[in-house]
């Protein structure tokens, strides 16, 4: 039989919550843990054999002077690199630091600031070092993250399409909330992957999945504006959970 | 020359977050010993400043993967404070149904995946499933029960996106609860299955002197909402947490740690357990009579036994609201915002989640604090180590090293958490 | 012609159910008249109707009980007969040399009965049996599908904010495609159906039911009440020479203007009762040994729809928009002899930056070379 | 109601390899037979298949081996993604999916009686190399064969010991090469370099071109201005394509459907159409 391929898991400035997607995978967890070798994933065990691997999965954004080096490492040590969620492809929530107004900030100062170590900004893996495929969502969701996982351990492409959430929604049969409720939604410029979720509990996408592949954010900001939110609604609608990935940057800084 | 010895382990694995632990001993005396938190710290606190009070329970859900309904939960109730709102029965029952989901999720994994491996001698769960496959998969089950509540009462396991200032943005049908039932039955037999299991465990002796902290409110095992009350006698609402609950930075750490009135405290199973063990249900009551466990239960090793305890209730709970589900007319009330003050305290599965939010009249968040329960945590959980070392000083590095990380397990420390809150400074390098 | 009561109709989908038959028909969910599982009549929008105009739908009270009082919704017949996921087959594999192609079992054989099927939408199906039955290939799901479907189909008594069937020679009065048709009849309170069987399975049902045969007034009111439709259409499309027209304009400036407020999100496409087109996905289990290709619905706003090594072909939103609207009011007269809009408006209301079609086209024409 | 009986147009036919060769650094040619024995089916020059990689997915090649033989499939498969790359790291043994023939077919037998030009860039020679057998099986039917192939380098030819064979089998062959190495000593320079160079009679010529698209645009121009009717210039045209069956709708160009109306075309049918960006 062929050798079992080595899968590591890592983690940087995150909630956890993409790695968890991996042990939510409850039917399918220890089919994996058969079919390939997990050596490297803190969270399930300490087990931690060296590299290389053939498939590192990242967690979360660069944030501190010691996790950019590291990535350095963790690239070296990998075969293929596969960025999971908001944190890692985008930068995540904690990039809204990277807008944060100089003056503002240096007055908020923290009891006893010697302490801590952090960059000016939260980066996507991306910005550091070569990525092989990223894996959007807040959090990424488990069934991709399995496609992908099978697809990159088959040598074949990931069924994981760019296109927008709208897509998803229709297929699912769901009533548009936008059209129908004047709910403002963000599906038309997000990318899919959710399986239109937000939509089918009658509220309108907020884009945790990020921009897909040709976001028109300024067409769908003025029919927002038409249902009646305001410039701090749509400013605060794009700079959220992907707030540094560019067509979202862009739409929240042109707003509001 | 004085014997030093340094127990230490740079990467604490199998728990949520990046943390590590030291240990120095000196002349067989403990002479230091640390948690020390390296995830960096995210400043949620700092970034919820300027966004609408209808944002924080997305937000702050986003601090920890491990436990979003908590997040969401005392968020929610801390906005409906401040705006002086509350919910109806029916959608209060279906927060509770959602947090039992999470409460079975959150503490399956941590029973089974995270902290059995320690008591059984494994490195983790994938290699405990070589010899063990079925306690394995039970206890996957029992995490997919909790699974599938979150998913069809919240949306998705993770960060659910149906929790709404007010409630809800859609109340699922009965149809879809009925899915429910089946599944929450069979993991109710799973969970009684593991209060016996878990009891059967080989459990080092250690015994606690810290204070206990929970939510409380009357009639009911503390879950998702209510007031705080301690095992010295303290009792009082969110909004006067911080007269009691004092945080200071220290150095070695990201985190923040807390006292209760200048003591050291612990909330989280142990103390729910040890606080309201009337309020369980009979079921649940009976599963822990049964092994022999009973208020007060002081050994922070057996707080496996207790979560697996709350595991049962959970399922009890569950289902019990289930049963008595009636689809609201409104799946959420109105919440107009107003300038105020909010607070909101809520059981997250390893203990109190506290939230502080100031409101202006237009509803923008002007200030918010948090305090989660692993930085209250973390001095009682650095008095274990310490009491624990002391005791069993004589064990070789090796296993004094891996009891130790065992003793950290005992309260299922989530360090994502821990380290969401500092103000942000920028050190531009 | 025969005229069924308000109970007789309720004889109708039971009779229909006693033959074995799932009832499909429109019904309210979520804010909008779906077309989804119904039990009985009860199930039907009684007293309900839709106000439609480009991006906004808007359910509405009627003042009487009607059942059909509205035009189409967000969904079409094209979910049923041509649905969002198919599996075309699963493949097993034993280490190379040995590959097994599975045909994927037969769906739910039972048959199912569509309950108020519009002109358009007949027109539309008819399109999509041109598709998937009447070129080179036969689609034998497709096939096997469209088999087991009892229509009943109903003359629309108001017309849609959006909709054009007039323009496009496709209602609103249904001329084939049924087996049974009904025309509603609303008068103080007192409801009543036309109807008129297509087929023989329809007489046969029609015969059964406790029904009388319509007197010639009643016949008139039908008649009127499809004119005063007719005559209320939401929208218009001048149709005149509009294939070669586009053919000449594929350069046109207003392409830019669309593009510029197209959000290339494909609900258009999505909606339309006759955009057809599709993609595959591979997926194989974590071991390798299990594949499955599953053709799921696509759409032309896709970047990956007319991606080629090398570089996609349509990658500007303006050249995604012409592709679909040319093919549309196009190229499918070329490919199939007629056009591929059926005037049904759903791309209009459905469009959330709210771009309609015949604004569109009537703007092309306006400085047409 | 009773299933059709018909067998789904989109189940492949397992197919073994019973060769492979390397024909370029990225490009393989496999024979293929049905794995459940028996003859291939019967195709035309220019016909395609639809090859199913075991999960990698399923794309559109050309047959490229010898129309009146039976035995095996022939496929010359250039790596290009995924699934181009599953099918060339299959071992002989290796077991693919097969689907077809599909599409239209070069007017071979049209051109008898005249001479026949055939213009090939990189992989488009694969397609085109039916059309070249079919030619030599009747040769004393044609007057003139004209081969004129264009590579982007001397290690980018396809079957140069085949190119020799047609010389001795009086094709006349003309090779140039974008970029030359030291081994090169032919000429240098795109494929419509070589219109000039060949000798056909235009009046009574029909051309087939194959290759990448902007290399066909220039050509077909090219033959169309050295006086061959733009009826008598065919092209082979690639979309992307999902199904070969004309239901995915993906291979639209304009009014045809590559698959079926094509892949190919008179050049005077698309002439105008390949001028339009992005269509
Ligand atoms: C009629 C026809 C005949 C062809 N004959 C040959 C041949 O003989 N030899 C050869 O090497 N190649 C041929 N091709 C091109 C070949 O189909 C593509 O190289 C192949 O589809 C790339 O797939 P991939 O998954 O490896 O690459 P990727 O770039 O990963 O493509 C992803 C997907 O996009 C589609 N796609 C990408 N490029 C093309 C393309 N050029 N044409 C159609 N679909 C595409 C396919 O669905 C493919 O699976 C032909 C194409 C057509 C249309
Ligand atoms: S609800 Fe949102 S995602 Fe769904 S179709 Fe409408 S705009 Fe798109
Ligand atoms: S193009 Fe628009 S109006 Fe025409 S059939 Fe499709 S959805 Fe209906
Ligand atoms: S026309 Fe409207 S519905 Fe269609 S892709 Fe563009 S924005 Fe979306």
């Amino acid at each position: 039989m062929a050798r079992r391929k080595k899968l590591a898991v890592w983690k940087f400035a995150s909630c956890d919550g993409c790695q968890l997607s991996l042990l939510d995978c409850e039917d399918e967890l220890l089919a994996l843990a058969g079919e390939v070798e997990i050596a490297h994933f803190l969270e399930a065990s300490s087990a931690v054999r060296g590299g290389p691997y053939d498939v590192s999965l990242v967690e979360g954004s660069i944030t501190t002077p010691e996790d950019a080096e590291r990535i350095q490492r963790v690239r070296r040590l990998s075969r293929r690199l596969v960025t999971i969620g908001a944190c890692a492809t985008a930068g995540g929530i904690q990039a809204l630091r990277n807008f944060a107004d100089v003056r503002e900030f240096t007055s908020v100062v923290y009891a006893t600031p010697d302490y801590i170590s952090t960059l000016a900004t939260s980066t996507p893996i991306s910005s550091h070092v070569t990525v092989d495929f990223e894996l959007h969502g807040c959090p990424v969701n488990k069934h991709q993250l399995l496609e992908v996982l099978s697809a990159f351990l088959n040598e074949r492409r990931p069924a994981i399409p760019a296109y927008s959430v709208c897509v998803e929604c229709k297929r699912r049969g769901n009533v548009c909330v936008m059209v129908a409720h004047g709910t403002p939604c963000l599906g038309p410029v997000t990318h899919a992957g959710c399986g239109a979720l937000c939509p089918s509990y009658h509220r309108g996408c907020y884009g945790c999945f990020g921009p897909m592949e040709s976001p028109n954010t300024v067409s769908l900001t003025r029919e927002w504006l038409k249902l009646g939110a305001d410039g701090r609604d749509t400013r605060r609608a794009f700079r959220t959970f992907h707030a540094a990935a560019e067509p979202f940057r862009a739409a929240g800084d042109s707003h509001g | 020359m004085a014997e030093r010895r340094t127990i230490r382990t740079d990467f604490l694995a199998r728990v949520e977050g990046e943390g590590a632990m030291r240990v120095v001993i000196r002349d067989r005396q403990v002479a230091d010993i640390e948690l020390r938190i390296y995830e960096p710290p995210r400043f949620f606190e700092a970034f919820l400043r300027g966004r609408s009070y209808l944002e924080a329970p997305d937000i702050t859900a986003r601090i920890c993967g491990i436990c979003p309904v908590a997040y969401q939960m005392s968020a929610c109730h801390a906005m409906e404070d401040a705006c002086g709102v509350t919910v109806d029965e029916p959608i209060r029952n279906l927060r509770r149904l959602l947090y039992c989901g999470e409460w079975i999720e959150s503490h399956a994994l941590h029973v089974f995946l995270l902290h059995a491996p320690d008591f059984l001698g494994y490195d983790g769960a994938p290699a405990m499933a070589r010899d063990l496959p079925k306690v394995v998969e039970d206890g996957l089950a029992l995490k997919k029960a909790g699974n599938e509540v979150m998913r069809v009462v919240g949306g998705r396991e993770i960060h659910p996106i149906n929790v709404r200032v007010g409630g809800f943005y859609r109340a699922p049908s009965r149809r879809e609860l009925d899915a429910l039932v089946e599944p929450l039955e069979r993991a109710r037999e799973i969970a009684l299955e593991t209060v016996r299991l878990t009891a059967s465990l080989p459990m080092p002796e250690l015994e606690f002197e810290h204070e206990l902290l929970a939510v409380s409110s009357p009639g009911e095992y503390p879950i998702d909402q209510g007031r705080l009350a301690s095992s010295g006698g303290l009792d009082f609402g969110p909004a006067e947490f911080q007269q009691h609950v004092v945080e200071e930075h220290v150095e070695r750490s990201n985190a923040l740690h807390a006292t209760l009135d200048g003591g050291v405290y612990l909330t989280g199973p142990i103390a729910r357990f040890n606080l309201a063990f009337d309020e369980l249900s009979p079921l649940a009551r009976e599963a822990a009579a049964e092994v022999g466990l009973a208020p007060p239960s002081r050994n922070p090793f057996r707080s496996i036994v207790i979560r697996s305890v709350e595991m049962v209730y959970a399922c009890d709970e569950a289902l019990r609201l289930l049963a008595d589900y009636v689809e609201p007319e409104r799946p959420y009330v109105d919440v107009p915002p107003r300038a105020g003050v909010g607070f909101g305290v809520t059981e997250a599965p390893r203990g109190a989640l506290w939230h502080r939010y100031e409101l202006a009249d237009d509803g923008t968040i002007l200030d918010a604090k948090i305090v989660p329960p692993t930085s209250q945590n973390q001095k009682a959980i650095e008095g274990d180590l310490y009491r624990f070392v002391e005791r069993h000083v004589d064990l070789p590095d090796d296993e004094l090293g891996l009891r130790c990380e065992q003793a950290i397990r005992n309260h299922d420390p989530c360090i994502s958490c821990a380290a969401h809150f500092l103000e942000f400074r920028r050190t531009n390098r | 012609m025969k005229l069924l009561e308000q109970p007789a109709l309720e004889g109708l989908l039971e009779a229909l159910v006693e033959r074995g038959f799932r009832l499909v028909g429109p019904t309210v969910a979520d804010g909008a008249i779906v077309y989804d599982e119904i039990r009985s009549a009860a199930d039907l929008p009684a007293g309900w109707t839709d106000e439609q105009d480009a991006g906004t739908y808007r359910l509405k009270r009627r003042d009487d009980d009607a059942l059909f009082g509205y035009a189409v919704g967000p969904q079409s017949w094209k979910r049923l007969l041509h649905p969002p996921s198919v599996t075309l087959f699963r493949a097993r594999r034993n280490g190379e040399a040995e590959l097994e192609v599975l045909p994927e079992p037969e769906e739910e054989p039972r048959p199912v009965a569509f309950v108020g099927v519009r002109s358009c939408d007949l027109h539309a199906i008819a399109k999509l049996d041109r598709v998937f039955l009447g070129g080179r290939y036969v689609n034998p799901a497709y096939e096997a599908r469209r088999g087991r479907v009892f229509v009943v189909a109903v003359n629309c008594g108001v017309a849609g904010g959006t909709c054009f069937c007039v323009s496009m020679g496709t209602g609103p009065r249904a001329t084939f495609g049924y087996d049974v048709v009904l025309t509603e009849l609303v008068e103080d309170g007192r409801r009543g159906y036309l109807a008129d069987a297509g087929s023989e399975r329809g007489a046969e049902l029609l015969a059964g039911l406790a029904a009388r045969e319509a007197s010639a007034e009643e016949e008139a009111e039908g008649e009127r009440i499809v004119e005063r439709t007719a005559a209320s259409m939401g929208r218009r499309l001048e149709t005149a020479g509009l294939p070669e027209l586009l053919a000449r304009n594929r350069d046109h400036p207003r392409w830019d203007d669309v593009a510029e407020r197209c959000l290339t999100c494909g609900n258009c496409t999505m909606v339309c009762p006759t955009c057809f087109c599709t993609t595959v996905e591979d997926v194989t289990d974590l071991t390798g040994v299990e594949a499955e290709r599953r053709q799921v619905w696509d759409s032309c706003f896709t970047l990956d729809f007319s991606y080629l090594h090398g570089g996609g072909v349509r990658t500007t939103p303006k050249a995604r928009y012409r592709q679909w609207l040319t093919h549309k009011l196009g190229t499918w007269h070329a490919q199939f002899g007629e056009s591929g809009c059926v005037g049904c408006g759903r791309c209009i209301t459905w469009c959330p930056a709210r771009i309609d079609i015949t604004e569109e086209a009537a703007a092309l024409r306006e400085d047409a070379r | 109601m009773a299933e059709p009986a018909v067998a789904s147009p989109y189940l492949p036919e397992p197919f073994r390899i019973r060769r492979r060769r390397r024909e370029t650094a990225d490009t393989w040619t496999l024979e293929l037979e049905p794995a459940a024995g028996g003859d291939v089916f019967a195709f035309e020059p220019g016909q395609f298949t639809m090859v199913y990689a075991f999960g990698a997915g399923e794309v559109p090649i050309s047959i490229s081996g010898d129309p009146g033989r039976r035995d095996r499939l022939v496929h010359t498969v250039r790596i290009a993604g995924a699934t181009t790359r599953a099918i060339c790291s299959l071992r002989r043994g290796g077991t693919l999916g097969i689907r077809g023939p599909y599409g239209t077919a070069w007017p071979v037998r049209r051109a008898e009686g005249g001479d026949l030009v055939i213009a090939a860039g990189g992989i488009g020679l694969a397609p085109l190399r039916p059309a070249i057998y079919a030619a030599l099986a009747r040769r004393e039917a044609f007057d003139r064969v004209v081969l004129l192939y264009g590579s982007r380098s001397p290690d980018q030819l396809l079957y140069p010991g085949e190119l020799e064979r047609l010389r001795a089998r009086s094709v006349d062959v003309h090779v140039t090469v974008d970029r030359a190495d030291e081994s090169w000593n032919g000429p240098v320079g795109v494929v419509t370099t070589l219109i000039e160079r060949a000798r056909f009679d235009p009046e009574r010529a029909t051309a087939l071109v194959c290759g990448p698209e902007v290399m066909m645009r220039f050509t077909a121009a090219g033959l169309a201005a050295a006086g061959i009717s733009t009826n008598r210039v065919f092209l082979s045209l690639e979309r992307n394509m999902k199904c070969a069956l004309g239901q995915c709708g993906r291979c639209q160009f304009g009014p045809v459907f590559v698959c079926g109306d094509g892949p190919v075309f008179p050049y005077a049918a698309v002439e105008r159409l390949l001028t339009v960006p992005e269509l």
